[in-house]
């Protein structure tokens, strides 16, 4: 159905996908020293936001994180804190 | 497999970018959802804020990796009886098939449809979203929308202050058509959450499953996007949203062995802020009433 | 064409007994068409049919306003305005009675009366009030439409050989009265 | 060929639409449409027919099931009727709009209110803007035979549109005659199993069936369809003659005449009133009026080149609609056929004929005088007054 021949809607010409990354105010950052890797930052994540790496540890990625805070509230350890995006680091 | 590795070992199968507002229970339980059910999986997702938000695809491109349809507001449960019933007579019964459905789609105009389908026993898993109203239009009021609430539709007015009913408890309705499996589920619960949905997707090959998950929105209940989790984890310890399921064996209730109240839940809650003494009492014996009931239906 | 109207009451068969003719007429290399009353039956409410046999298609899908024969399953109807309106001059009227033909009120230009007593030959076969096969019977023999083997054939394979009996006896037993 | 049986208007539906092998069956009984339903479980139940049978609760219901076994790649049936039919509006207009290629019988019935159950074809004349073929019969062997016919023009590639088989309620749904029903293995040569592509959900090649579609895209769409309803005119022709050759029985494709060669007057009828409109033709050709008649045969796409064809020459015209155009005081397809001759006013002398509503009867007397009153204002065209059937 490539050519949309325009009989029936279709999308299959890839992903629709939005640039969320740039909704964010706030940015999470870890401190992999207070981390513990339990992964409830992973698991509540509502963009997956939040990978599991090699290591079996835990990393944000920031490509479509909407900076909404959940994993910096939710983290038992205070592991994550939100900075202000352009902010000083 | 712990519930932490099944998440991170899963493919995500929805668009990383969709339009969901910043802490959307709807996209969390959605991405959750289709993290366990996998890729050989047909998804319908009628109107709504999951639909709204891009996942049924824009022009000709999908918003998600697995084939979905946008059934109309009151047909989902309807529409994947044909499609489940056309799957298992090509012999293809491996295909999960899933509904993702908001609360209006579910508990008000789609009911018949849903009650019917269930009723029949129909072979899918059926996900309500349940953030307690029409969110994607601007939140007016739903049936399941709780006592009092603050919507667009139900305005905290000089002569009357916001919703006037309780809300209608769905999934227990749902557990009386003789379906297969029934549960309750909440983010702020996620092992729970994706046992849930592992047993409901189980389930869906023999029959109907029916599976109602609180879904904080931070928009509609005007609390800040990082207290979404924080408030399904109050729904569920005072009582509001009670944790249970029911399969094959009766009824399986998450026991609170010490609840909060019902004022503690509501606090800071946007929607609630003008709730009266009487009206959070009002809500505090009906979330009592509703536990004590699943406690006993659980012995 | 002929054109018949039937008249009876909900739960005596009137639908049922038609569209047996239509397959006997069928069967024999006719034509036949059946359209019931279109009301809201109830057992016991007066109900009625239109009923055409020709050699030719039939064409029209219409109510019977003329009819050439009229089929009347229960007695009691014979009072009521609608049962003999329209009867063509000499036309025949077959009904379910022990009364005579002054009793049953016939209308003067009627040309033949066929009496048969298919309630008490229904009772006694079928043990109830079903005249409908019977009055088939007394119909064939009134009018000779279809061919009657295909008649008695239709009426065994819908409702097995006790309604045949009593088609086959409501045959032999009709009194036909040329008026 | 084929075997000769006596069967009503809804069992022919029913028998036709087993002969086509429905995968999946869903439908809610309405009069007087139910014993299409009944008699179509009744075979599923005995195991005559292998097709799902869902018994579902509404007619909404019924044609979302549907719609969701086609797009799992299946042949579907349902069956309806005026107040059924206005429930399913909404997955109605999206099965046509999703191209989504199925039958559906429709024992036509007027709308309510006053309340009623009975005849009237006003329940398909207020969904002919919903993008479905619309045909509409005059026996039950028309019934049997555009049934199978629909499936092989609903699934053309060209044409891919639902398509409604409409029959009148009561004067054809309950009506009980001899149909010549065709063998299953007559109508299998002529109807390959349903192999659908466009629109068939499969993780195996995982699309958005229906995405959010802006303005622009969507008036492609709304082009394609109305390109695809021009097409099926042609289609309906072709499948016509390919129908009648191996089964031996024509219809004329999109309407059909009836000695409208050397007419001066005709009528224009739709559905169970043409047989009654040909006895009518006949016998005011015995009065010396050169009377013809014209059946629509299809509503949606409308025929308007073969009408204005057939009505070259003429000189008076109605239209007998068994339903009515709020609005213009007129029969829907009075409008539409008029629509279709250009200059209709300068050519011809017309009116609109309303009759049969609710069930009333359309007689013979009734049509007759109709073509009376055609021939008498014949020379003097332009629009005549409405007449109505009405019946006292």
């Amino acid at each position: 159905m490539a050519e949309h021949l325009h009989i029936t809607p279709i999308g299959n010409d890839g992903i629709y996908c939005l640039d969320t990354a740039s909704w964010r105010v706030f940015r999470p950052v870890m401190d992999k020293e207070k981390c513990v890797n339990c992964g409830m930052c992973l698991a509540y994540c509502p963009v997956n936001a939040i990978i599991g790496t090699e290591d079996k540890k835990f990393e944000i990625t920031y490509d479509y994180c909407k900076g909404c805070g959940i994993c910096a509230n939710e983290c038992k350890k205070g592991a994550i804190e939100m900075v202000l995006e352009g902010g000083a680091k | 497999m712990s519930y932490i590795d099944v998440l991170r070992e899963a493919e995500d199968m929805v668009t990383p970018g969709m339009s969901a507002c910043q802490g959307c229970g709807g996209e969390l339980i959605l991405r959750t959802v289709l993290q366990v059910s996998g890729k050989n999986t047909i998804i319908g997702i009628p109107p709504g804020c999951m639909a709204g938000a891009g996942v049924v695809g824009w022009n000709y491109s999908n918003g998600l990796k697995i084939p979905v349809h946008i059934p109309l507001l009151d047909n989902t449960a309807s529409f994947l009886t044909g499609l489940s019933q056309m799957y298992e007579r090509k012999g293809r019964t491996d295909v999960n098939i899933v509904a993702v459905a908001g609360d209006g789609a579910t508990a008000d105009c789609g009911f018949q449809s849903l009650s019917a389908a269930a009723e029949r026993n129909e072979k899918m898993l059926y996900v309500c979203y349940d953030n307690e109203g029409y969110m994607n239009t601007g939140y007016q009021r739903s049936s399941t929308t709780t006592l009092g609430s603050k919507t667009s539709t139900t305005p905290v007015g000089s002569v009357i202050n916001g919703k006037q009913q309780q809300q209608k408890y769905l999934p227990l309705i749902m557990s009386m058509h003789g379906i297969e499996y029934c549960a309750t589920g909440s983010p702020s619960n996620m092992a729970d959450l994706v046992a849930k949905i592992q047993k409901g997707l189980a389930a869906s090959k023999h029959g109907f499953a029916y599976l109602h998950v609180f879904s904080p929105c931070p928009t509609g209940w005007a609390y800040k996007p990082e207290k979404a989790i924080e408030v399904a984890r109050k729904a569920v310890q005072c009582n509001v949203f009670p944790l249970w399921e029911m399969d094959h064996d009766g009824y399986h209730l998450n026991e609170i062995k010490k609840p909060i109240t019902v004022a503690e839940f509501v606090k800071g809650i946007g929607k609630f802020k003008n709730l009266t003494e009487e009206q959070i009492e009002s809500i505090q014996q009906a979330a009592d009433a509703r536990y004590a009931l699943l406690k006993k239906m659980a012995q | 064409m002929k054109e018949i109207r039937l008249h009876g009451r909900g739960g005596q068969g009137v639908v049922k007994a038609s569209q047996i003719v239509v397959r006997a007429a069928v069967a024999g290399g006719k034509n036949g068409q059946f359209i019931p009353f279109f009301g809201v039956e109830r057992k016991g409410s007066p109900v009625f049919g239109y009923l055409r046999i020709s050699e030719e298609e039939i064409r029209r899908k219409m109510q019977v306003y003329e009819p050439e024969i009229l089929v009347i399953m229960d007695d009691s109807l014979v009072g009521l305005p609608a049962t003999y309106a329209g009867l063509k001059d000499g036309g025949l009227v077959v009904v379910n009675s022990v009364k005579t033909p002054e009793e049953l009120q016939i209308p003067k230009n009627a040309g033949q009366v066929a009496i048969v007593d298919a309630t008490g030959i229904a009772e006694e076969l079928i043990g109830r009030n079903i005249p409908n096969t019977a009055m088939l019977g007394a119909f064939e023999k009134a009018s000779g439409l279809v061919n009657e083997e295909f008649l008695f054939a239709e009426i065994e394979k819908a409702f097995g050989a006790v309604n045949r009996q009593a088609a086959e006896r409501a045959y032999e037993e009709t009194k036909i009265i040329t008026l | 060929m084929g075997k000769k049986v006596v069967l009503t208007g809804n069992y022919s539906a029913s028998e036709a639409a087993a002969l086509c092998r429905p995968d999946l069956i869903a439908a809610y009984p309405i009069t007087p449409q139910s014993s299409v339903v009944e008699y179509l479980a009744g075979m599923v139940h005995n195991g005559k027919l292998d097709s799902n049978l869902v018994q579902v609760e509404s007619e909404h219901s019924a044609c979302s099931v549907v719609q969701g076994a086609i797009a799992g790649g299946g042949r579907v049936f349902t069956a309806t009727s005026a107040q059924g039919l206005a429930l399913m509006f909404e997955p109605y207009t999206r099965m046509s709009t999703l191209r989504f290629p199925m039958v559906m019988a429709l024992a036509t019935r007027e709308m309510t209110s006053p309340e009623t159950v009975w005849s009237g074809q006003q329940d398909a004349m207020c969904v002919r803007e919903s993008g479905w073929i619309q045909c509409f019969c005059d026996s039950n062997q028309e019934i049997v035979d555009m049934i199978i016919q629909g499936y092989k023009l609903a699934e053309n590639k060209k044409v891919l549109l639902p398509v409604n088989v409409c029959y009148d309620g009561f004067y054809s749904s309950h009506l009980t005659e001899g149909v010549d029903l065709p063998l299953q293995e007559e109508v299998d040569q002529f109807l390959p199993p349903v192999h659908i592509n466009h629109c068939v959900l499969d993780p195996e090649n995982p699309f958005a069936l229906d995405p959010l579609t802006p303005g622009p895209l969507m008036l492609k769409y709304r082009k394609s369809h109305l390109d695809a309803m021009e097409a099926a005119l042609d289609e309906i022709e072709k499948i016509d003659k390919e129908f009648g050759d191996q089964f031996g029985r024509y219809y004329g494709g999109a309407i059909s005449e009836y000695k409208t060669e050397d007419a001066d007057v005709v009528i224009v009828t739709i559905g169970g009133m043409t047989g009654t409109g040909m006895d009518a033709v006949d016998l005011a050709r015995e009065e010396g009026i050169k009377a013809g008649l014209i059946k629509l045969r299809f509503t949606r796409p409308f025929p308007a080149k073969r009408i204005a064809k057939a009505m070259e020459g003429k000189k008076a015209f109605a239209v007998i609609d068994r339903s009515v155009s709020f609005g213009w005081s007129t029969g829907p397809m009075y409008m539409e056929t008029r629509a279709a001759l250009v200059d209709a006013d300068e050519k011809f002398a017309h009116f609109s004929v309303i009759g049969g509503l609710g069930g009333a009867d359309i007689s013979l007397d009734m049509i007759l005088s109709t073509i009376r009153k055609l021939n008498v204002v014949k020379e003097e065209p332009g629009q005549k007054d409405t007449q109505w059937y009405m019946v006292d």
